[in-house]
C-alpha cells in the first residue's frame, strides 16, 4: 500500500508541548524579573542587627543614589563619630515622623567645625539667609500608610529593658539599614507592606489593617 | 517683646508642604509608585522652640471672625498649618462650641481667591504706594463697617477724631437692633443678660436665637440644658419656620408684621383668663384688653386655641422667657409680658458691660446702611473707609448704593476677599485672614464675665503680601498722624502694651497664659434694671392686606447675610429646613402654590416696586399663606466662582418702609406679587423626601408619656 | 490494545480492512468471534469507526474504561483540596475581618468546595480521558481519511499464515479495501 | 431563510432525512467553515463597531470615574450587574441543550448542541467582562483572586461575589472542555480535509484522534461523566449570582426563591437566544438540511415550557413577599409594578410571559422570521426581568432618604450594547474556524435512525439500539 | 505564609466559633454614640466638622444634584412624626424632627460579610473599618447598607475640592480618597488612634472622654454622646444603661415607656451601635 499518506506524518507532540513550557517559563521568569524591578528585594543580605526580644525581616534593598543639597555623610558623623541616631533625629521618639534636625542644630557644631569645607559653608550661607535646605525624601510610604517612629521606638528600644539608649543605631537598622555605611542616605530596606506585616507577624505587632491605614 | 515675635515667626516657618500636598496622590497608586526615593521634598525648621515638635499637632488660642459673635476658638497647628478649629473651653461665650460657618473658618483661610496684593484702581502695587495714597487722600474719612469690637474699634475711632470725626457707620443687616432697642425702652438695658437655660418656657417672636440671633452658639449651648432635665418647652410666634421655629413644641405661624398684635392676644388672655395683674402699667393694660382674640384672628389667622395653649404653657411653666426681634412694637410687648410673668431678674438679668467703654462693641445695624447711602448721595462724605461688609450686596437696589458710592471721591477697601464694594473701591488694601491677625474682641452678651478676646494668628500669612486689619488701621491711624501711635511698628506691640495697660499688669507673667486662655479678663460695672412704670405699646396694621403675598428676606446659619457664599463647604451644607444646596428658593405654602399655580421646582418671578427675581419654589406648610420667603446670602453678582448661584431678596426690599422705630430693613415686609415663568427644574436637595415612609427614624415620645424631670431617663 | 495472543505464532503484520456497510463489518466480527479464522480472537480486533455506537461495542465484548474513578478521584481531591484551601487561607489571614463571627465559615467554604469539587473532577477526567484513550501518542499508521467520512475499519495484528484466511473472511464480507503493514 | 419551504412533507415530520450521505454531512460543514453567506460578514462587522464603541466607553469612564455613569449613592449597582446576570443566564442554554438533553437521549439535540455550548463559552466570557468594568478601581481586579501574596491579606471567601469569581471561573473552564472534548472526532474529520494552518490547528486540537473503539468508549464515559459535572455547576453557577441579591438584606432581594428563579430564568434566556442563532446560523451557512423545522419546533416547545416555570416562580415571588408582609419589600413590589420603572416591570411581564404563548401556535413555531424576532423579543423581556431585579430595590430601599429615580448614562448603555459586539465578534468568529454542527453525531442520528425506519432490524440491533421505532417517531419529537 | 494548614488544626476550636460561643475574636474597646434628637437643633455644625476635620470632598451643584456627593454627617430633616399622629392639614403647628445619620458602626454589619477583599471589617475596637488602599470599589457594601451611609467616590474629588492653596487645609493624619474608592464615617479613627498613642506614651489605660470625635467636640448642644462601651463607667456606657436598650438583641424589652433610647432599623438583626433619644412633643 501506498506508504506516503499524509496521515502517517504525525503531529511532533513533545516538541509543541516543549515549546509551550518554554513560552510559559519565560512569561514567568519575565514577570519575576518586572517584580524584581519594582522592588528589587535580596533576601539575606546584610547580618541582622542585634536587637534582643525581636525578629524581623532581613530583606534588603539597593535604592538608588539621591542628590541631598547638602552632601550630608551618615557614614561620618554616625559612623566614625559615632554620633547617636536620636541627637539629630530627635523626634523619632515623641512623634510619628522622625524628622530633619533643625538647621540650628547643625549649627551648633559647625560654627566652630568643619568651616572651611564647602558643603558647611553652603550650610552657613542658608543659615545666615534664613532658610533651610529643601532635603529629598529618601527613606518614605505611600500616604495612606500612617507609620509611627514613637511607637517602635517604644517597643524595641525604650521599653525594650535589654537595651540602652545607645544601642539605637541596630533599632534603626531594622528598618532603615546600617546607615553608619553609607555616606549620603539611601534607602536599604524596602519598607514594602510585606516587609512590614513579616516583622509585625513575628513580632506580634497589631495586626489590624487600620492601625497604618487611616 | 520682640523677641517672642521673632520665635513665633520661626514656629510658624511653613515647611512639609509637600505631606498635605502629596497626600492628593491618594491611594490609587501603588506603594512603589509614591514612595519612590528623591520624589518629595522636605524642609527643616530653623531653629524652632522645643515644644514644637513635627507630626504632632499644637492647640493655639484665638477669636472666630466669621459673625459678629466672636466666639473663642482654638486652633490646631502641625507644621505651622492651621487644620481644624474648634471652640474654646475657656471663652464663656461658646464654653468649647462653635457653629458650622466657625468650623469653615478654615476654607475661607486657604481659600485660593484671596486678595494677594494692594490695588490702586484695580492695578496691582506697592503697600507703601498704596498706604502714601490714602494717607494723602482720607482727609476726614467716614468709616463703613460691619460690627466691631476690641482695640480695632479704638484705633478706628481715633483715626477719626484725628481727621475732623467724620462718622462711623456699623452695617449688620442680621441684628437684634428692634430687641436692643425695645429692651433699653423698657428695661433701661439695651442688651439684658439672657438665661434660657433656667428657663421652662422660651417664647421666640421673630427672634431665631437658635439660627441668627444675639450669640447663637452660646443661645443653643444654653438650649441644650434648656432642653436636658427639668425640660423646658419652645414656642415659636412667625410668619416662616426659622431654625427656632423647626425646634419649636409649638410652632404658631402669624401674618407677617402681626407678630404684635399676637404676642399682645397672649397677654389678653393672661390678663382675663390667668388673671395676671397689669395693674402698674395701665396702658399696656389697655392694649391687652383692646386686643380679643377675635381681632388678632381677624389680624393675623391665630387662632384662640392657639393663644390659649401659648398662655397656658406660660402658665404652667415659670419662669419662661419671651423673646422677640420682629419689631420695634413686639419686642416691647415681649419685655412687658417678661415683667409681667415675672421673668425680670430671673431668666433676664441686667448686663454687666467691661469698665473700658473704648473697647465695647459697636452692633451694627441697617439703619447705618440706609443712612450712609443717603449721606453718600446727599454728598456729604469725602471719602470712606470700608471693612468687614459688603453695602453694594447688602443695599436693596432703590438705595442704589454703588451710585451713593460714585458720589465719594475715595473709597479704600480692605478685605480679604473681592466681592461688588471691592470693585467700587479706588485702593484695596488685602486684609490677611482671621486666623492670620492678631486683635482683640468683646463679645456682645451681657455676660458679666469681662472677657476680652484675644486673635492671635495661627500661621504664617498664607499670601506673604497680606496684612492683619489691625496692622492695616495702625498703618492708616498713624498715616493720618494719630499721635502716640509712633513708637509701635506693628499692630503686635500696640495690641501688647495695649492690654497690659486693660488688665492693669507688665504683663511679663501673663501674657502667655492670656495667649493660652486667648482672653484677658478686666472689670465689669454692673448696672440695673429701671424696669417698672408704664409703657405704652402701640401696634400698626402691616401695609399688606390679607391675601397679598408678604417678602421675608431670612437669615440662615451657614450663608449668613451672604459673607460666606463663597465657603463650598457652607454652599454644600444643605439648608437647615429646605435641604437645598448651591441655590436660592423661594418657601411659599401649598395654598399659595394652588393659586398662583406652581408646582416643586417651578421658577417664579417675585417681582416688589424695587424690581424682581426668579428662583425656584420649595413648596411646605412651615410657612404663612401670605409670605414668601426667600433665604438670604446668595445671589452675589461678584464673589468668586463659588458664589455665583442664587438670587438676593435683599435687593426687592424697601428702604424707606421697615420697622416703625428702628426702620430696620431685615424684618420689614415688603409686599410682592408672584408669577410663575413656565420653566421647571429639580431643586437640588440632600433629601426630597419629607415623611419618613413609617420607618422608626426620628421617632418621638409624646409629653404625656415622658418624664420631665427625669429626662426621659 | 490488542490483546494476548492466544496462539503460539508470532503476529507479523497488522491488517486493516475497510468497509462500507457497517453490518458487514459487525458480520466480520461475529465471524471471528465465532473463531471462523484460526488463532485470532476477538480480543486481537480494534475497530476504526466514524461515529460513536454502543452496540459494536457490545460485539467487541467487555473492554475496561476507568473513567468514572478518575472522575470520583478529582471531585473528591478537589473537594478537600478546597476546603482546607480555604480554611488555611482564612486562619492565616493577619486581619481577622470577621467581627466576631466565625474565622473559618463553614458554609461559605462548602459552597467553595463545591465549586473546587467540579472543577478538579473535570479536569482530573480529562487527563483520564487523555491517558485512557491513548490520545497525543504516536499511532498505528494504518488509518484512512474514509475512516473519518463513512467507512467502518477492523485493525488486526495477524501472523504469516493466518493473513490469508482472515482477508477470505473480509471479502466474504466484501470488504472496500484492505490494507496492511509489517510489525517491526 | 425562505428556501427551507422546498419538500415540506420531509420536514413535517423528520427531524432530518436519514438518507443523505455521510460524505455530503462533511462536505456541507467544512464548505460552512469557508464560504458562509453576506450576512454573516454583515453581522461580524455590525459585532466589531459595536464592541468598538464598549472599548471607547470604557476608556472614557476610566479616564473621568465611574460617576459617568450617573450612579449614585442609592444606586451603586445598575446595568452592569443586570448585564452580568443577563449574560451568565444565557450561558445556561448549551448546558441545558448538551449536557440534559445528552442524558435523556434526546438526539434531536445533536446538529444544534455545537453552537449552543459555544454559546455558553462566549456569553460566559461576556458576563465576565462587566464585574470587571463596574469596579472602581478596575486595575486592581485580581485583588479578588485568592492568590498568596507576602502581604498576608486574602479574599474575603464569605463575599458572594468571590463565590461568583470561582463558580464562573470553574463553569467557564469545564464549559470549554466540555465544548472541546465534544468536538475531538469533527476536529479529527477536519484534520483530514484541510490544509494549511487550519490543519495544523486541528492536528494540535484533535490530539491524534483516529476513531479507535477505545477511544470511543473512553470518549462516551468522558463526555458523560463531564455532563453529570456540569449539570449541577450549572445550577450552582445561577444560584450562586442570585445569592449576589438574596444573601443582602435589601427589600425585594432578600428573597429564598431567588435561586429557583433565576436558574429558570436563565434556561428561559438561553432557549431563546438558542433560536435566534438557529435561525441566524442556518441562514449563513446554508443549514436547512440539518437545523430543521422539526427541530426549531422542538426547541419552541422546550422554550415555552420554561417560560411557564419561570412565570410560575415569578408568580409565587411576588405573592412570597406579599404575605410575608414585610413592608418594605413590599414598598418596594408595589413600586415596582406602579413607580417610574413600572413600564419595565410590565415590558417584562408581557414579553416574558404573555409573548411566549404564541409559541402555542405551530404556525408560529414553523416560522423562521416570526420566531427570529418572538426569540430577541423574549431576551429582551429577559433582560428587563434582570433589570428591574436590581434597581427598584435601590430606588427604595430602608431609607427614605436615599429613595431616588436613577436613569443609565450613555456610557452604560454603550457598555451593554457593546457586550453584544464582543459576544458576536466571538462567536461568529468560533463559528468560522470551527464546525458548528456535529458532524459524527449527526451521522450517528442518521444511522440510529435510519435502523429503526428499516423493517428488518436484526437480533443485534434488537438487542442493542435504545431508539423507539418509527411510531414512536412523531409523539417523540416533544424533546425526549 | 508559614505553615499554612497548622493554623487550622491549631486554632480550629477557636476559629470556627463566633464570639458569641467564645470565638476568637475579643474586643478591646466598643467604641458607642448616643445622639439626643430632643437636643439636636439641626445646625450642621457636626456636618461641616465632618468635612473639616476627615478630609471630605465637596462635589458641587451637579454632583450633588446626581447624588455623588460624599457627606459622612448627614442632618436629615422630616415634618411627620408617625408616632404623634399628623399635625394641623393647613399649617405645621410643631416643629420638624432633625435626625443626625452617619456610619452606625453595626456589631453586625450587613456591609462587612459581602466586601469580595475584606477592605471593610471589624476591628478589634468593634469599629466598623473601611481600609481604602485595600477597596477595589465594588460598591457591594454601600448597596446592603439599610441607613445609606456608605459613599463612594465616583471621580477624583481631589483637584476641585481642594485647589492650591486649599490642599494646605488638609487632614494629614488620614488619606485623601482617591477615585473608586468607598469612604463612610469612621468615627473619627485618627482620633482614637491618637488617643491610643497619647495614652500609651503616658503609660495608661484609655479612659472616658480621651476620644471627642470631631461632631460630639463641635455639636453646641452637647447633644451627642461618644465613649467606650466595654467601659463600665464611661457616660455612654451608663447611657445604654439607663435607657435599658441591649447591644445584641433587635427587640428591647423596657419596664417604663418613658425611656427614650432607640437604635434605628434594629429589628434588621444587625446591632447598630448608635443609640438615639427619641425628640419628646407636646401634643
Amino acid at each position: 500500500m501506498p506508504a506516503d499518506r499524509p496521515q502517517r506524518k504525525t503531529f511532533p507532540w513533545i516538541r509543541a508541548f516543549i515549546g509551550t513550557a518554554v513560552v510559559g517559563a519565560l512569561i514567568v521568569v519575565g514577570a519575576q524579573i518586572f517584580e524584581q524591578q519594582l522592588h528589587p528585594v535580596k533576601p539575606g543580605g546584610t547580618p541582622p542587627p542585634r536587637v534582643p526580644n525581636a525578629d524581623f525581616p532581613t530583606d534588603t534593598f539597593d535604592g538608588k543614589d539621591v542628590t541631598q543639597p547638602i552632601n550630608y555623610s551618615h557614614k561620618l558623623h554616625a559612623g566614625d563619630l559615632g554620633i547617636n541616631c536620636l541627637y539629630c533625629h530627635t523626634y523619632a521618639r515623641r512623634s510619628k515622623v522622625a524628622g530633619i534636625p533643625p538647621t540650628a542644630k547643625c549649627m551648633g557644631c559647625h560654627t566652630v567645625v568643619g568651616t572651611e569645607k564647602p558643603e558647611i559653608q553652603k550650610l552657613t550661607a542658608m543659615w545666615s539667609k534664613g532658610q533651610s535646605p529643601a532635603w529629598k525624601k529618601v527613606n518614605d510610604v505611600p500616604d495612606f500608610v500612617h507609620f509611627s517612629h514613637e511607637r517602635h521606638l517604644q517597643r524595641f528600644l525604650l521599653n525594650n529593658k535589654d537595651m540602652n539608649i545607645k544601642d539605637s543605631p541596630d533599632v534603626c537598622a531594622m528598618c532603615h539599614g546600617d546607615m553608619n555605611t553609607v555616606g549620603v542616605a539611601k534607602k536599604m530596606k524596602p519598607l514594602t507592606m510585606g516587609f512590614c506585616v513579616t516583622c509585625h507577624e513575628k513580632n506580634k505587632g497589631p495586626a489590624d489593617c487600620t492601625r497604618c491605614h487611616k | 517683646m520682640s523677641k517672642t515675635k521673632i520665635d513665633r515667626r520661626n514656629f510658624l516657618k511653613v515647611l512639609g508642604l509637600g505631606s498635605a500636598g502629596a497626600a492628593l496622590a491618594g491611594c490609587d497608586m501603588p506603594s512603589y509608585v509614591t514612595s519612590d526615593e528623591g520624589k518629595e521634598n522636605i524642609y527643616s525648621y530653623l531653629a524652632p522652640e522645643e515644644y514644637v515638635i513635627p507630626g504632632i499637632g499644637v492647640w493655639y488660642a484665638s477669636t472666630c471672625q466669621q459673625c459678629p459673635a466672636s466666639c473663642g476658638v482654638h486652633g490646631r497647628v502641625r507644621e505651622g498649618r492651621v487644620l481644624k478649629l474648634e471652640g474654646n473651653p475657656d471663652a464663656s461665650v461658646n464654653k468649647g462650641k462653635i457653629c458650622q460657618m466657625g468650623q469653615a473658618a478654615i476654607q475661607g483661610h486657604f481659600h485660593p481667591e484671596r486678595i494677594e496684593n494692594p490695588l490702586i484702581n484695580g492695578q496691582k502695587a506697592t503697600w507703601d504706594e498704596a498706604l502714601a495714597l490714602v494717607a494723602k487722600k482720607s482727609g476726614g474719612a467716614a468709616w463703613l463697617t460691619g460690627a466691631m469690637s476690641g482695640h480695632q474699634r479704638v484705633l478706628i475711632d481715633a483715626h477719626r477724631t484725628a481727621g475732623g470725626n467724620a462718622r462711623h457707620y456699623a452695617v449688620e443687616v442680621v441684628n437684634a437692633r428692634p430687641w436692643e432697642d425695645a429692651s433699653l425702652a423698657t428695661l433701661g438695658d439695651a442688651n439684658p443678660n439672657l438665661h434660657i437655660d433656667k428657663a421652662r418656657a422660651v417664647l421666640a417672636v421673630g427672634a431665631d436665637f437658635l439660627g441668627t440671633w444675639g450669640n447663637p452658639v452660646k443661645s443653643m449651648r444654653d438650649y441644650g440644658n434648656f432642653r436636658s432635665a427639668p425640660r423646658g418647652v419652645l414656642m415659636s410666634i412667625e410668619p416662616a419656620m426659622s431654625m427656632t421655629g423647626a425646634n419649636s413644641d409649638i410652632w404658631v405661624t402669624a401674618r407677617p408684621g402681626s407678630e404684635a398684635a399676637v404676642l399682645m392676644g397672649v397677654g389678653h388672655i393672661l390678663t382675663t383668663k390667668h388673671g395676671v395683674s397689669v395693674a402698674d402699667m395701665p396702658s399696656a393694660a389697655l392694649a391687652f384688653a383692646d386686643m380679643t382674640p377675635t381681632k388678632v384672628l381677624g389680624l393675623s389667622d391665630v387662632k384662640e386655641e392657639q393663644l390659649a395653649k401659648i398662655a397656658d404653657t406660660l402658665m404652667a411653666n415659670s419662669p419662661s422667657l419671651i423673646l422677640a426681634n420682629a419689631n420695634h412694637d413686639t419686642a416691647k410687648v415681649a419685655q412687658v409680658l417678661n415683667m409681667m410673668l415675672g421673668n425680670v431678674g430671673q431668666t433676664l438679668t441686667p448686663s454687666a458691660a467691661i469698665t473700658a467703654e473704648a473697647l465695647l462693641p459697636v452692633t451694627g445695624s441697617s439703619k447705618d446702611l440706609v443712612e450712609f447711602a443717603m449721606d453718600a448721595k446727599a454728598g456729604k462724605i469725602s471719602s470712606v473707609f470700608i471693612s468687614g461688609t459688603n453695602p453694594v450686596f447688602l443695599a436693596p437696589s432703590k438705595l442704589d448704593m454703588a451710585g451713593a458710592l460714585a458720589k465719594v471721591g475715595f473709597k479704600v477697601a480692605i478685605a480679604d476677599f473681592h466681592d461688588e464694594t471691592t470693585t467700587a473701591c479706588d485702593v484695596v488694601l488685602p486684609a490677611s485672614s482671621a486666623l492670620e491677625a492678631w486683635g482683640t474682641h468683646v463679645p456682645v452678651d451681657g455676660s458679666d464675665a469681662g472677657e476680652v478676646y484675644i486673635q492671635q494668628p495661627l500661621m504664617e500669612n498664607v499670601h506673604a503680601n497680606t496684612r492683619g486689619l489691625g496692622d492695616i488701621l495702625l498703618a492708616v491711624a498713624k498715616g493720618a498722624g494719630v499721635d502716640g501711635l509712633a513708637e509701635f511698628e506693628d499692630y503686635y506691640g500696640y495690641l501688647r502694651t495695649a492690654v497690659s495697660a486693660l488688665i492693669g499688669s507688665d504683663l511679663e507673667g501673663d501674657w502667655n497664659s492670656i495667649l493660652q486662655k486667648g482672653k484677658a479678663v478686666t472689670a465689669v460695672n454692673h448696672s440695673n434694671f429701671n424696669a417698672g412704670g408704664d409703657v405704652a405699646l402701640g401696634f400698626s396694621e402691616p401695609a399688606a392686606k390679607a391675601g397679598t403675598l408678604t417678602l421675608i428676606t431670612s437669615a440662615r446659619q451657614g450663608l449668613f447675610d451672604g459673607r460666606h457664599a463663597n465657603l463650598p463647604w457652607l454652599q454644600e451644607a444643605p439648608d437647615q429646613i429646605s435641604k437645598a444646596v448651591w441655590d436660592s428658593w423661594a418657601e411659599i405654602h401649598p395654598k399659595t402654590a394652588a393659586k398662583i399655580g406652581a408646582k416643586d421646582g417651578d421658577y417664579i418671578t417675585i417681582t416688589s416696586a424695587n424690581g424682581s427675581i426668579t428662583t425656584r419654589v420649595f413648596i411646605y406648610k412651615g410657612i404663612h399663606q401670605d409670605a414668601i420667603s426667600v433665604p438670604m446670602g446668595r445671589g452675589h453678582t461678584n464673589y468668586g466662582l463659588y458664589a455665583k448661584n442664587g438670587v438676593n431678596p435683599l435687593s426687592l426690599l424697601d428702604a424707606s418702609s421697615g420697622d416703625r422705630q428702628t426702620t430696620e430693613l431685615l424684618n420689614s415686609g415688603v409686599s410682592v406679587t408672584v408669577k410663575p415663568t413656565g420653566d421647571n427644574r429639580h431643586l437640588v436637595r440632600l433629601m426630597d423626601v419629607d415623611s419618613q415612609h413609617g420607618r422608626k427614624l426620628a421617632a418621638t415620645i409624646t409629653a404625656d408619656q415622658f418624664d420631665r424631670n427625669q429626662g426621659g431617663a | 490494545m490488542s490483546g494476548p495472543a492466544k496462539t503460539i505464532q508470532p503476529k507479523t503484520k497488522r491488517v486493516l480492512g475497510l468497509f462500507g456497510d457497517f453490518d458487514q463489518a459487525f458480520e466480520v466480527i461475529a465471524d471471528i468471534r465465532h473463531y471462523k479464522v484460526p488463532g485470532i480472537t476477538v480480543e486481537d480486533v480494534t475497530l476504526k469507526s466514524p461515529i460513536e455506537h454502543p452496540e459494536i461495542e457490545e460485539v467487541l465484548g467487555e473492554r475496561t474504561c476507568h473513567i468514572p474513578k478518575w472522575s470520583f478521584a478529582g471531585g473528591a481531591f478537589g473537594f478537600c483540596f478546597g476546603f482546607f484551601f480555604l480554611a488555611s487561607a482564612q486562619a492565616n489571614f493577619l486581619a481577622q475581618p470577621q467581627g466576631g463571627k466565625p474565622i473559618i465559615t463553614i458554609p461559605s467554604n462548602i459552597v467553595l468546595a463545591y465549586e473546587m469539587l467540579i472543577l478538579f473532577g473535570v479536569l482530573v477526567t480529562l487527563t483520564g480521558f487523555i491517558l485512557g484513550a491513548r490520545l497525543m501518542r504516536k499511532p498505528s499508521g494504518l488509518y484512512d481519511t474514509a475512516i473519518s467520512i463513512d467507512q467502518i475499519g477492523i485493525v488486526i495484528e495477524v501472523g504469516d499464515d493466518e493473513f490469508q484466511p482472515l482477508k477470505d473472511v473480509f471479502t466474504k464480507h466484501n470488504v472496500i479495501e484492505v490494507h496492511e503493514e509489517a510489525l517491526t | 431563510m425562505s428556501e427551507n419551504h422546498q419538500h415540506l412533507t420531509n420536514e413535517q415530520v423528520k427531524d432530518i432525512d436519514e438518507n443523505i450521505a455521510w460524505a455530503k454531512i462533511n462536505n456541507d460543514v467544512l464548505n460552512s467553515m469557508k464560504n458562509p453567506r453576506k450576512g454573516y460578514w454583515v453581522a461580524l462587522v455590525l459585532s466589531a463597531l459595536l464592541f468598538g464603541v464598549m472599548i471607547y466607553a470604557e476608556v472614557y469612564q476610566y479616564r473621568n470615574g465611574m460617576g459617568e455613569t450617573l450612579l449614585n449613592t442609592s444606586h451603586m449597582w445598575d446595568l452592569y450587574i443586570s448585564s452580568f446576570v443577563f449574560w451568565i443566564g444565557m450561558s445556561h442554554s448549551g448546558t441545558l441543550l448538551s449536557a440534559i438533553l445528552h442524558l435523556v437521549h434526546a438526539d434531536w439535540r445533536k446538529p444544534i448542541y455545537r453552537f449552543a455550548e459555544a454559546m455558553t463559552t462566549f456569553s460566559l466570557l461576556t458576563a465576565g467582562l462587566f464585574p470587571v468594568i463596574h469596579l472602581g478601581r478596575v486595575w486592581n481586579f485580581y485583588w479578588v483572586m485568592p492568590y498568596m501574596s507576602d502581604r498576608g491579606i486574602w479574599p474575603n471567601f464569605r463575599s458572594p461575589l468571590i463565590w461568583d469569581a470561582f463558580a464562573i471561573t470553574s463553569y467557564l473552564t469545564s464549559s470549554v472542555l466540555f465544548l472541546y472534548i465534544g468536538m475531538i472526532p469533527d476536529l479529527a474529520i477536519c484534520r483530514d480535509n484541510t490544509t494549511g494552518w487550519r490543519k495544523t490547528l486541528y492536528t494540535f486540537l484533535s490530539l491524534g484522534w483516529r476513531g479507535d473503539d477505545r477511544q470511543w468508549r473512553h470518549f462516551r464515559f468522558t463526555y458523560l461523566m463531564i455532563a453529570c459535572f456540569l449539570i449541577p455547576l450549572a445550577v450552582s453557577v445561577h444560584s450562586i449570582v442570585s445569592m449576589d441579591f438574596a444573601m443582602a438584606i435589601m427589600p425585594g432581594w432578600h428573597v429564598t426563591t431567588f435561586p429557583p428563579y433565576f436558574v429558570a430564568g436563565a434556561l428561559y434566556s438561553g432557549c431563546a437566544a438558542i433560536i435566534t442563532l438557529f435561525v441566524l446560523l442556518r441562514y449563513f451557512f446554508k443549514f436547512e438540511e440539518y437545523m430543521t423545522m422539526p427541530i426549531l419546533d422542538k426547541v419552541c416547545k422546550l422554550t415555552f415550557v420554561i417560560a411557564m416555570v419561570w412565570t410560575y416562580l415569578n408568580l409565587i415571588e411576588f405573592s412570597a413577599v406579599w404575605y410575608g408582609h414585610d413592608i418594605p419589600s413590599k414598598e418596594v413590589l408595589i413600586a415596582k409594578a406602579t413607580g417610574p420603572y413600572s413600564i419595565f416591570f410590565w415590558g417584562m411581564m408581557f414579553f416574558g410571559s404573555v409573548l411566549p404563548f404564541s409559541l402555542l401556535s405551530k404556525a408560529v413555531r414553523r416560522n423562521m422570521k416570526i420566531m427570529f424576532f418572538i426569540s430577541i423579543f423574549l431576551n429582551v423581556g429577559m433582560f428587563l426581568e434582570r433589570w428591574m431585579i436590581v434597581t427598584p430595590t435601590l430606588s427604595m430601599g430602608y431609607h427614605p432618604q436615599g429613595f431616588n429615580v436613577m436613569w443609565p448614562g450613555w456610557v452604560e448603555w454603550a457598555m451593554v450594547g457593546g457586550s453584544f459586539g464582543w459576544f458576536g465578534l466571538l462567536f461568529l468568529v468560533f463559528v468560522k474556524v470551527f464546525p458548528c454542527v456535529s458532524m459524527y453525531e449527526v451521522k450517528e442520528m442518521v444511522y440510529h435512525r435510519k435502523r429503526t425506519t428499516y423493517a428488518d432490524v436484526d437480533e443485534m440491533m434488537e438487542l442493542h439500539s435504545g431508539v423507539p421505532g418509527p411510531e414512536a417517531q412523531t409523539q417523540q419529537s416533544g424533546g425526549a | 505564609m508559614p505553615s499554612l494548614l497548622g493554623n487550622v488544626f491549631k486554632g480550629w476550636s477557636d476559629y470556627s466559633k463566633g464570639i458569641e460561643q467564645g470565638g476568637n475574636q475579643k474586643y478591646e474597646h466598643m467604641f458607642s454614640m448616643s445622639i439626643d434628637l430632643d437636643k439636636c437643633t439641626g445646625c450642621n455644625a457636626c456636618s461641616t466638622a465632618c468635612y473639616a476635620e476627615n478630609n471630605l470632598a465637596w462635589v458641587g451643584e451637579y454632583k450633588f444634584a446626581s447624588r455623588q456627593s460624599m457627606h459622612w454627617m448627614r442632618i436629615e430633616r422630616y415634618f411627620d412624626e408617625p408616632d404623634v399622629g399628623s399635625s394641623d392639614p393647613e399649617s405645621l403647628d410643631r416643629g420638624a424632627s432633625f435626625l443626625p445619620m452617619m456610619c452606625q458602626q453595626c456589631n453586625a454589619a450587613p456591609c462587612e460579610p459581602v466586601c469580595p477583599v475584606a477592605a471593610t471589617y471589624h476591628t478589634v475596637d468593634a469599629l466598623n473599618a473601611q481600609v481604602y488602599n485595600r477597596c477595589i470599589g465594588s460598591r457591594y457594601c454601600a448597596n446592603n447598607c439599610p441607613f445609606r451611609v456608605r459613599y463612594f467616590n465616583f471621580y477624583d474629588n481631589a483637584p476641585t475640592a481642594w485647589p492650591a492653596p486649599m490642599d494646605q487645609g488638609l487632614n494629614p493624619d488620614l488619606s485623601v480618597r482617591s477615585k473608586g474608592v468607598m469612604e463612610k464615617c469612621t468615627f473619627c479613627i485618627q482620633r482614637i488612634r491618637g488617643a491610643n498613642e497619647t495614652a500609651k506614651r503616658e503609660g495608661r489605660e484609655l479612659k472616658d472622654g480621651d476620644i471627642v470625635t470631631a461632631c460630639q467636640q463641635t455639636c453646641p448642644t452637647s447633644a451627642i454622646v461618644f465613649g467606650d462601651l466595654l467601659d463600665k463607667t464611661s457616660e455612654i456606657s451608663k447611657i445604654w444603661k439607663r435607657q435599658q436598650v441591649k447591644l445584641g438583641t433587635y427587640k428591647q424589652e423596657k419596664e417604663n415607656k418613658d425611656l427614650r433610647g432607640y437604635r434605628i432599623f434594629e429589628e434588621l438583626n444587625i446591632e447598630p451601635k448608635v443609640l438615639y433619644l427619641e425628640r419628646v412633643r407636646e401634643v
